[in-house]
């Protein structure tokens, strides 16, 4: 874990408005600044032995300003959706919510370029882009090509099995209002863009 | 006529409060003094004022010294909510020789300057309102008080610590008290625990000669076993009803000797006294220190009421006392006040998934725990297991379950931190177990309290700081926990920042406090009003904290809200102080908010007569009228507004000073040439009502 | 017969093929009809949300503005796949909820002439419409071949009862919905307190360490419990659990074998249908031991069987079934609602 | 007097500005027991509303006699609020009730008149809830602002038939069983 990020040198610089920022690139209620610390997200977490930071740690630092730190941190890759902390939040904090937020920014900064997890979504994504449809096939073939090549051999037998069972369709369905969903996909970017720039000024 | 009676032009003064900047920070005061005196003149306004505080001495011997020497025959004063201070400013008019009834509060603070943030419209508004007190002051007329005798006995519901202080303090003033209890004995969630904080004296010690010295106290009556069933009637002169649920013996012959619980054959889990962790029989008496000192019969677990045999109690008891026929009684009561001292529930600890109670074994509610650790519980003071011998080597107790939560209950229960390092002394005090309190917020602030937290911590208490994720017996690893059947408690250690798993053998949970399940209903019985979880609502939580808004019913101890037995215990003993400085004063002045009907208009049409829940309202048959009973009408107006004829008028609230009221309001709204396209913009014919 | 709008997601055509099938072949002795949206696209799962919020509601509300004007006679969208299922009635709650999500949603499907009005569809999870709507008893009326001596360890999968944003889910962690279907096609039900617990989703793609643990903690506790099988509610559970489980063996050089088939497989079973065509033998952790002890035969595992090292496959140490506790009475535990 | 208050202009005047529309007014009547104490907490707990709002303290939210409501109407008010105790909390056991029963009737008259339903509703608040009755009354000026000033001119003769109005047992049997099912449901809610 990158020490600097939790103990910032003198001067460090804090963003007093990152709260703010993530609140406008939240969908939906965040209530982040209404956590108090009582580390029920980072107890519950199923994977928080992974994370850099608990959940709780990454929201303390996000309210104190700790942008860079928050954006680098592994956490919300981390985070596996289960919703556990979610409703065990005695403040009702939409944690993965906020964590989908702060991935956003992480991407749209370029922050967590060599991410896994970012790469990912982005390859799932540009699925959607071209098909409308979520491809495995695609999908799985180059996510692994690109990051676990060496994982290949050992994945064969469940690739096979997947294959010959049926499971693995090679010719991708691609809807056929595409161009209407690449168009939405596209107004909504403008939109989102519009409303953070309204919202989170630089 | 009285010498108050409004000469033909109303002289009225007009009183505008800063509050410091409370008011004076939002609407430009000094505007609204220059307003009113220029466009309320015409009217009546003659003399318009601001100051600072008007509620002190200095701003009210303004209105005194203006109503002597400029003439006033009505006042109005834009202040605070007259719930507040309409009774400091009726007693500045009175002292100055004016009948208070002629005073107007407009409430300027909590309609205007709390509210609104824009000076110019808070300004407008306050304007607004103001007329509305100008117009409706004009129709006001001198009123006088009703007089009413009071009753010198109190009902005391609920027979916890608060309830018994109250009944106590009050009977020993010499006055009778009427002590109503649900469950068998009086002593409440008191008697149940073993030791208090923080000075761990032992609860029976303290609590045992109170209960006794109420049993027999010559001027309290008890009624265990019973609840209240009706409540009608006002301060000073109610009438309860309470219904004595069926013991099954006569007590004139029971001499409480046990005989009936020891033979009784029947078995059952006593989820009420022992928490579900001890047993009860079908008769029985919850705890051998309890008063009165009579058993009560559980007909749902007894086997002659399943199967028509058994009494064994019957043919046992040497006096001959059980009565198996015995139905429910219900008396009724004459009382002047009432206390609500009708205490808490604990949380239902299930409602918490995560922690496993009811699921896991060995996961204890606190109550539960207290029994266990009670020389007179089912373990006999022994901390053990589930499987009842096992002693623990690792006990978690975990805080704030059900409180602090937006999921359950927002509030801090106030007592759950104190209790639970209790707990951990009590725990090392039985055993040699390692015991972790997992904490979100240590909560310490009375005397002696913080001193308490440090001996824990001495005593070796390891205190973790995150509130706990979950209690599972699901283990990651073979080797996670040192033997079968240990939970693990999965909580982020929140000072070093990450996620632990602690094996424990017992997991205690803290739980809150909650209102009664049937504190609404309660309230509605009482005619009192309780916060949306069910705590009752005081008259003001600061200055009038067991005054309930209903004249003559007082509230203490938890009903009021979580709080540790000296807090109870003040606030049963404030409630008393109150009744009996009441009852000293023999009679009570009452509001003299009433319908007043007038015969020459009645047509006796009986429309208004099934209008009225409290019976004021009779007809005369041979009059062919209706009339009102002033000391049963409450004031609340619906036959007023009900009266196809307007017979019917209602002192203090009449239709001329509402009408008024709401042209004043809207007179400056920008409606003001409304009046122009209707035919009538003045009020109808103001009708008076003579005091 | 009850009609359904009906949005299968991407994994039913795909990997969990087994999952439609199966549920193709329940679906007409329970008088239940499945009209799917026309031209639906994909939800987006986790990742289009990670990348851009506002982008993943509009692709979700797609949709739901597709199944709006696709209704007729009714408005209740059903959805098999609990990722999908959580990511639809999400969207409609939060455009219910604010305004400024509604606009901006809104803007963004016209550029595609959609528009979809808030609270006009219900989403509900394949789960609850088969408990609910048809019920336990019209279940159990069509069991042939009922699942007596089947150890099921029932797991729910995390995104059905939470985060039920609208909660209509009494209990979020322990909801013993599925625990009573499976008993109400006679399987002997095991108490498995992982019900929802996380699969770790797309974990074994992005960081294999934290997935493969994830898969075993679900595996080691059925395993633990004598589970004959886990049942699923969820594709992506059940691909994780099946898919990876050789795999997780070989990263922690274990040797579990638990299989994970669909509820809709099972009920398929009890009603007396032929494993095939309930899609039986697609899985890679076969079931056919499992099902053959209960007397259903199953095609041959067409498995492919993982080498482990030697000496270091240890089946997981079986726990001793939890003895009834004497001592003192046990709270009482009202009667699950769902 | 300062000429500065006497020509400082009244944000609700119609003539105070020519371009902005004249905000709404709405006139509310409260009970003293639930909706007035509600509307005192919500001034201690400094929750914001509409300044346009404008109390009425009655004793009982049935004391409310129908010629308030078009007393109101006549003198400006675009919107009038009737607010109470839950149906069964009532201060005076069940005399909100009889209000609920009037307000039914009353509107369907109003209706007649020619005033839209927006423009009279009710709200129940307990005394705890401060919040909600705040909010309450922001939604009320919500819903009338789009109607515009009451357009007093087109109504037909303000000449309501009193005993009509205030007489329950002249309700048809039609609002009657309507006002008794919604009054059902509320307190089902209520309890």
């Amino acid at each position: 874990m990158p020490s600097a990020v939790r103990t910032p040198g003198q001067g460090a610089a804090l963003d007093r408005r990152f709260v703010d920022e993530i609140r406008a690139t939240t969908v939906g209620e965040t209530r982040l600044e209404t956590c108090i610390q009582c580390g029920t997200c980072g107890g519950s977490c199923p994977s928080a032995a992974d994370m850099d930071h608990t959940p709780r740690m990454l929201f303390a630092m996000a309210r104190a300003g700790l942008r860079d730190g928050v954006l680098r941190s592994n956490t919300p890759w981390m985070c596996v959706s289960c919703y556990f902390c979610s409703v065990r939040c005695p403040q009702e904090i939409h944690i993965p919510d906020v964590m989908y937020a702060i991935k956003s920014i992480a991407t749209r900064e370029g922050i967590a370029p060599e991410s896994i997890g970012a790469d990912f979504s982005r390859t799932f994504v540009s699925n959607i882009h071209h098909y409308g449809r979520s491809y495995e096939v695609g999908l799985v073939a180059r996510h692994y090509l690109r990051h676990y090549a060496l994982r290949l051999p050992g994945m064969a037998p469940m690739g096979i099995g997947m294959v010959t069972k049926g499971r693995m369709g090679f010719i991708p369905h691609k809807i056929r209002g595409i161009a209407g969903l690449r168009a939405i996909l596209a107004r909504a970017g403008e939109l989102e863009a519009a409303a953070q720039g309204r919202k989170a000024p630089a | 006529m009285t010498p108050n009676e409004p000469a033909d032009s109303p002289r009225v003064g007009v009183y505008v409060c800063h509050c410091g900047t409370n008011i004076a920070g939002t609407v430009d005061v000094a505007a609204v003094r220059d307003w009113a005196m220029e466009r309320l003149g015409p009217h009546g306004v003659v003399v318009s004022r601001d100051y600072p505080f008007m509620c002190s001495s200095l701003g009210q011997e303004l209105i005194e010294d203006d109503i002597r020497e400029l003439g006033l025959n009505r006042v109005v004063v834009a202040a605070c909510s007259p719930h507040m201070h309409e009774k400091t400013f009726r007693g500045a008019c009175e002292r100055a020789g004016l009948n208070p009834y002629l005073c107007e509060l407009v409430s300027i603070r909590e309609q205007v300057s709390w509210v609104h943030t824009d000076k110019v419209a808070a300004t407008a508004k306050a304007e607004a309102l103001l007329a509305g007190g100008v117009l409706r002051v004009r129709e006001q007329v001198p009123l006088e008080p009703m007089r009413v005798p009071i009753n010198e006995a109190t009902l005391v519901v609920g027979g916890g610590i608060a309830g018994i202080t109250a009944a106590l303090e009050i009977a020993d003033a010499g006055f009778p008290v009427h002590l109503v209890e649900r469950e068998p004995s009086i002593g409440g969630h008191m008697a149940q625990f073993d030791k208090t904080f923080p000075t761990l004296d032992c609860a029976a010690c303290i609590l045992t000669p109170k209960m006794v010295t109420a049993g027999s106290h010559p001027n309290i009556t008890l009624h265990t076993w019973s609840e209240v069933t009706d409540v009608a009637g006002y301060v000073g002169n109610f009438t309860v009803k309470v219904l004595h649920r069926p013991r099954y013996l006569d007590t004139d012959l029971c001499t409480g000797c046990g005989i009936c619980q020891e033979k009784c054959p029947a078995k059952v889990v006593d989820p009420v006294f022992e928490a579900g962790i001890g047993y009860r029989k079908a008769i029985y008496r919850p705890f051998p220190q309890a008063v009165p000192k009579f058993p009560v019969l559980d007909p749902d677990n007894c086997i002659y009421f399943e199967r028509g045999t058994c009494r064994a109690c019957e043919k046992l008891c040497p006096t001959g006392a059980i009565r198996l026929d015995q139905q429910p009684e219900e008396v009724t009561l004459q009382v002047g006040n009432i206390v609500l001292a009708t205490g808490f529930e604990a949380f239902d600890a299930r409602r918490v998934e995560a922690y496993g109670y009811g699921r896991l074994a060995n996961v204890f509610t606190s109550l539960e725990f207290e029994r266990m650790s009670n020389a007179s519980g089912p373990t006999g003071g022994q901390i053990v297991l589930r499987d009842g011998v096992t002693e623990p080597k690792t006990v978690a107790i975990v805080h704030c379950v059900g409180s602090r939560d937006r999921n359950y209950n927002k509030y801090c229960s106030a007592i759950c931190c104190m209790q639970s390092m209790k707990f951990a002394h009590l725990v090392r005090e039985h055993t040699d177990a390692t015991v972790y309190e997992f904490y979100i917020d240590i909560r310490a602030p009375g005397k002696a309290f913080d001193e308490f937290y440090q001996r824990v911590q001495d005593e070796g208490t390891i205190f973790i700081r995150g509130r706990v994720a979950e209690v599972t017996d699901v283990l990651r690893m073979p080797d996670e926990a040192a033997e079968d059947g240990r939970l693990i408690v999965q909580v982020e250690d929140t000072l070093a920042g990450l996620q632990r798993r602690i094996p424990v053998d017992m997991v205690v949970l803290s739980v809150g406090l909650e209102p009664q399940a049937d504190a609404h209903e309660v309230a509605r019985r009482f005619g009192i009003t309780c916060s949306s979880e069910g705590w009752v609502i005081e008259r003001h939580p600061k200055l009038d904290p067991v005054a309930t808004m209903t004249e003559g019913v007082f509230a203490a101890g938890c009903a009021l809200g979580p709080r540790d037995i000296p807090a109870s215990v003040a606030s049963g003993a404030a409630a008393a102080a109150r009744i009996l400085g009441r009852i000293q004063q023999r009679e009570l002045a009452l509001e003299p908010i009433r319908a007043v009907i007038d015969a020459e208009r009645c047509s006796g049409c009986r429309i208004c007569n099934d209008l009225c829940p409290f019976s004021a309202i009779t007809f005369d048959a041979v009059q062919a009228v209706t009339e009102v009973n002033p000391a049963l009408c409450q004031g609340c107006g619906v036959c007023i507004a009900a009266c196809p004829a307007g017979a019917i008028a209602g002192t203090g609230f009449s239709d001329a000073q509402i009408l008024g009221q709401i042209e004043g309001i809207l007179m400056f709204s920008g409606a003001a040439d409304v009046g122009a396209r209707t035919a009538s913009p003045e009020p109808k014919a103001p009708e008076a009502v003579p005091a | 017969m009850s009609s359904y709008l009906y949005y299968p997601g991407c994994s039913l055509s795909g990997s969990a093929r087994a999952y439609a099938e199966s549920l193709a072949a329940i679906l007409a002795p329970l008088g239940v009809e499945l009209r799917e949206i026309d031209d639906w696209n994909c939800c987006g799962a986790t990742e289009y949300l990670t990348l851009s919020p506002l982008g993943g509601y509009a692709l979700i509300g797609r949709n739901l503005a597709l199944a709006e004007s696709q209704r007729n006679g009714t408005s209740t969208l059903v959805a098999p796949c609990s990722a999908c299922y959580a990511n639809l009635a999400k969207t409609d709650r939060f455009v219910r909820e604010s305004q400024t999500l509604r606009e901006q949603l809104n803007g963004a499907l016209a550029a595609d002439g959609l528009q979809y009005t808030p609270g006009s569809i219900t989403v509900r999870h394949l789960l609850e419409v088969l408990i609910e709507d048809v019920g336990l008893d019209e279940l159990q009326r069509h069991v042939t071949r009922p699942l007596h001596g089947l150890r099921v360890a029932p797991y729910l999968g995390c995104l059905v009862s939470r985060p039920d944003y609208d909660r209509r889910w009494a209990q979020h962690e322990q909801p013993h919905a599925l625990d009573r279907l499976m008993a109400a096609l006679g399987a002997e039900v095991v108490d498995y307190p992982l019900r929802t617990s996380c699969c770790g989703g797309h974990m074994t793609q992005i960081s294999p360490d934290t997935g493969f643990e994830m898969i075993r903690r679900l595996v080691d506790a059925a395993d633990r419990r004598e589970a004959d099988l886990l049942v699923t509610v969820c594709p992506m559970c059940q691909m994780n659990i099946d898919a990876y489980q050789s795999e997780m063996n070989h990263h922690f050089r274990t040797d579990y074998h638990v299989p994970i088939l669909f509820f809709t497989q099972l009920i398929g079973l009890a009603f007396g249908l032929e494993p095939k065509v309930l899609g039986i033998g697609t899985e890679i952790v076969s079931a056919h031991r499992a099902l053959g002890r209960i007397g259903i035969a199953v095609p041959p595992p067409a498995e492919v069987e993982v080498e482990v090292p030697a000496g270091q496959a240890a089946p997981a140490a079986r726990e001793a079934r939890a003895k009834r506790p004497k001592g003192l009475p046990m709270p009482r535990l009202d009667e699950d609602e769902r | 007097m300062s000429e500065d208050v006497m020509t400082r202009p009244h944000p609700t005047d119609a003539t105070a500005s020519a371009t902005t529309p004249r905000e709404p007014v709405v006139l509310v009547f409260t009970c003293n027991w639930c909706s007035y104490r509600a509307a005192d907490l919500a001034g201690t707990a400094r929750i914001k509303y509409p300044p346009n709002v404008r109390l009425v303290r009655l004793m009982c939210s049935g004391r409310i006699d129908p010629s308030f409501v078009l007393k109101a109407f006549a003198s400006g008010a675009d919107g009038v609020l009737m607010t109470g105790c839950w149906p069964a909390d009532c201060h005076y056991r069940v005399q909100n009730v009889k209000a609920l029963r009037r307000f039914e009737l009353l509107r369907r008259v109003l209706e007649q008149l020619g005033i839209e339903p927006e423009r009279f509703q009710r709200f129940y608040a307990s005394a705890a809830e401060g919040p909600q009755l705040a909010a309450a009354f922001s939604r009320m000026i919500e819903d009338v602002r789009p109607l515009g000033p009451l357009d007093w001119g087109r109504l037909p003769d303000l000449a309501p038939d009193h005993e009509a109005l205030t007489n329950p047992s002249e309700l048809d049997a039609d609002s009657a069983a309507e006002a008794e099912a919604d009054l059902m449901s509320l307190e089902a809610v209520g309890s």
